[in-house]
């Protein structure tokens, strides 16, 4: 991009600037004026690549596109907004598990952890908006189930639960599997190479 | 493979993970205050269990239980401050963990089913997933946070959306209201029509005149002017009938009537002697 | 500037984008950490032409700097709906007053009315552009008068005022026809005209 920018650039360059909140390709097409979404799409696209090296980056996060500060210039921002509340590690594990398995009852969370986890520990994740009730496991008691929301991965810096840090390798190695899935798994594994041996 | 961090020492853990969870307290605000007073910011005994594991600094596939058990339970002996009523799960843990240990000790044809070894892969499998997920939970914490390292728009404009009312009235509503405003407000002339009618004296006239040719009884209908105009008719009904009732009141005229609705009937009253 | 920004182009980017309020040259000078006045001033300026041709303006305004979205930019923030709503009769009959008469004073209007008019009609008149005040009448209590806009003229496709029918030519058309009989001869041509399509 170079010389003059566009005019839907700049017109989108100054919605999201003034927007209060992240904006989907639909909202933005709409408010615009009924621009072609395409069109929006190839430009948001071209303003993400002019923004990337400057100091204020265009991202997107779960459909949504916002401006943010470039991550580089943190410590520069930080001194001001100390503001972030902290997360007791309980909750960073419930909400890490809640990520990775999601939708998950709470009870698979326990499982997982080992240990009860009180209300109070989700409720912190739902205060923060980032993990939501999502309707009921179809088992006996009909556990309630839950799931991270847009919020979170705005939060996160992530497009989509696909960025989750290390999720491919972990789904690969089967550890977002049930311990009795995998060791349904592994005794089979072990079978099937012990059976060379006995014969 | 799993690349757990490094903790501190196995017995004197104090919370110096910190670090590690880009910023988030990790204990001092656990699911249970009270177990936590006691264990020292352990999340339940697979967590410290997991704590134990990655001292043997190996992959979490090739621990040895045996070793982990026997760090559990000296961990226990050594935790003075345990309070039992509150560390029961750490002592059901200590207590199954003993049986594994001597299970796995024994020679393998006095095993039961299920084996110790699936016993303690179960254990893997536990441990593994559980540090995978707090492994999860510390990269995803180490993210560029949305208000900690990166940030939005400090005071945003705002996109708003106006509604704003366009009037509509078209030329022909304008000048017909202010026709009918006009029309509404000007002078008013009321103009009574003039209208025949027949005044109560000329029928009393009439009615007494007519009533003194003859003694029979005769119709009201039969008083009544000849005329085309029914407004007239009307006003000579009206005024006849109150004639006939004027007349009977001062005795002058009997009035009959067969049935109600049926033809009023007059004729004159006989002189009576005066006696 | 082409290429990579420098880097206190992109502190600077950054601290005024997350700003909740402009800021000084020697509130950015010291945020960033000391950095030389001199320097920061280059910045701003360089930042100031960078961004002049784009949907965000970098500004200064009484020595103090901030991001804004660029003015011919401005309409995009907010989407005007318009809702289409007919004036009502008590209104119509006070802008065909104020049309005939101008300029006229609220007393007159409802003298010529023959009831009060409330100041809610006069308010839509004026909001819809086509009555504004125009001066006081210099009699005892000087009442505000009011008049027609070019608006006015320009909404109902008149060249002038004097192409507003007259009193006679009203009457002609039937248009000084008392309320309730023009409504019932209103009423009889709809009928007629209905009649084809029930047919």
């Amino acid at each position: 991009m170079s010389g003059e920018p566009e005019s839907l650039d700049r017109a989108l360059e100054a919605a999201l600037f003034a927007a209060e909140d992240a904006l989907t390709i639909d909202q933005l097409a709409s408010h615009l004026g009924d621009v072609d979404k395409g069109a929006v799409r190839d430009a948001l696209a071209r303003l993400a690549q002019f923004y990337a090296p400057r100091g204020i980056n265009l991202v997107e996060r779960g459909k949504r596109w916002h401006f943010q500060t470039a991550p580089d210039c943190a410590h520069l921002l930080r001194k001001e907004r100390e503001s972030l509340r902290k997360l007791s590690r309980a909750a960073t594990e419930v909400l890490a598990i809640v990520a990775y398995h999601e939708p998950v009852s709470r009870a698979e969370i326990e499982s997982i952890r080992g240990v009860q986890t009180s209300g109070g520990t989700l409720d912190v994740l739902m205060e923060a908006g980032w993990v939501k009730p999502a309707g009921r496991r179809e088992v006996p008691g009909r556990p309630v189930i839950y799931a991270t929301t847009p919020e979170f991965l705005r939060h996160f810096g992530l497009e989509s639960r696909r960025d989750l840090p290390g999720i491919d390798e972990l789904r690969a190695t089967g550890m977002l599997d049930p311990v009795e899935e995998a060791f349904a798994a592994e005794m089979a594994d072990e079978a099937d190479q012990e059976r060379p041996d006995e014969a | 493979m799993i690349d757990l961090p490094e903790g501190g020492t196995v017995l004197g853990f104090d919370g110096s993970d910190d670090a590690e969870w880009g910023g988030v307290a990790a204990p001092g605000a656990p699911d249970d205050g009270a177990l936590h007073l006691a264990l020292e910011g352990w999340e339940g005994p697979l967590d410290l269990l997991l704590e134990l594991a990655r001292k043997q600094k190996v992959d979490l596939r090739e621990i040895s239980i045996l070793a982990l058990v026997d760090q559990y339970l000296e961990f226990l002996d050594g935790a003075e401050q345990l309070k039992l009523e509150v560390a029961a799960d750490y002592l059901v843990m200590a207590a199954w963990l003993a049986y594994l240990k001597s299970s796995l000790l024994l020679p393998k044809d006095e095993q039961e089913d299920p084996s110790p070894e699936e016993l303690a892969l179960r254990l893997h499998l536990r441990l593994q997933r559980l540090g995978a997920m707090r492994e999860a939970a510390g990269r995803l914490m180490g993210r560029d946070r949305l208000g900690r390292d990166v940030f939005l728009r400090g005071s945003p404009e705002g996109l708003r959306t106006h509604r704003t009312i366009a009037w509509q009235a078209d030329w022909y509503d304008l000048v017909r209201a202010y026709g009918q405003v006009k029309a509404r407000n000007a002078p008013a002339l009321h103009t009574v029509r003039d209208r025949q009618v027949m005044t109560l004296e000329s029928a009393l006239d009439r009615v007494s005149s007519m009533l003194g040719v003859t003694l029979d009884w005769m119709v009201l209908e039969d008083f009544l002017p000849a005329t085309a105009d029914p407004r007239l008719r009307k006003s000579a009904m009206a005024s006849s009938f109150v004639a006939a009732l004027e007349l009977a009141r001062t005795g002058r005229a009997d009035l009959a009537q067969d049935d109600i609705f049926g033809p009023l009937r007059l004729r004159r009253r006989r002189q009576q002697a005066p006696a």
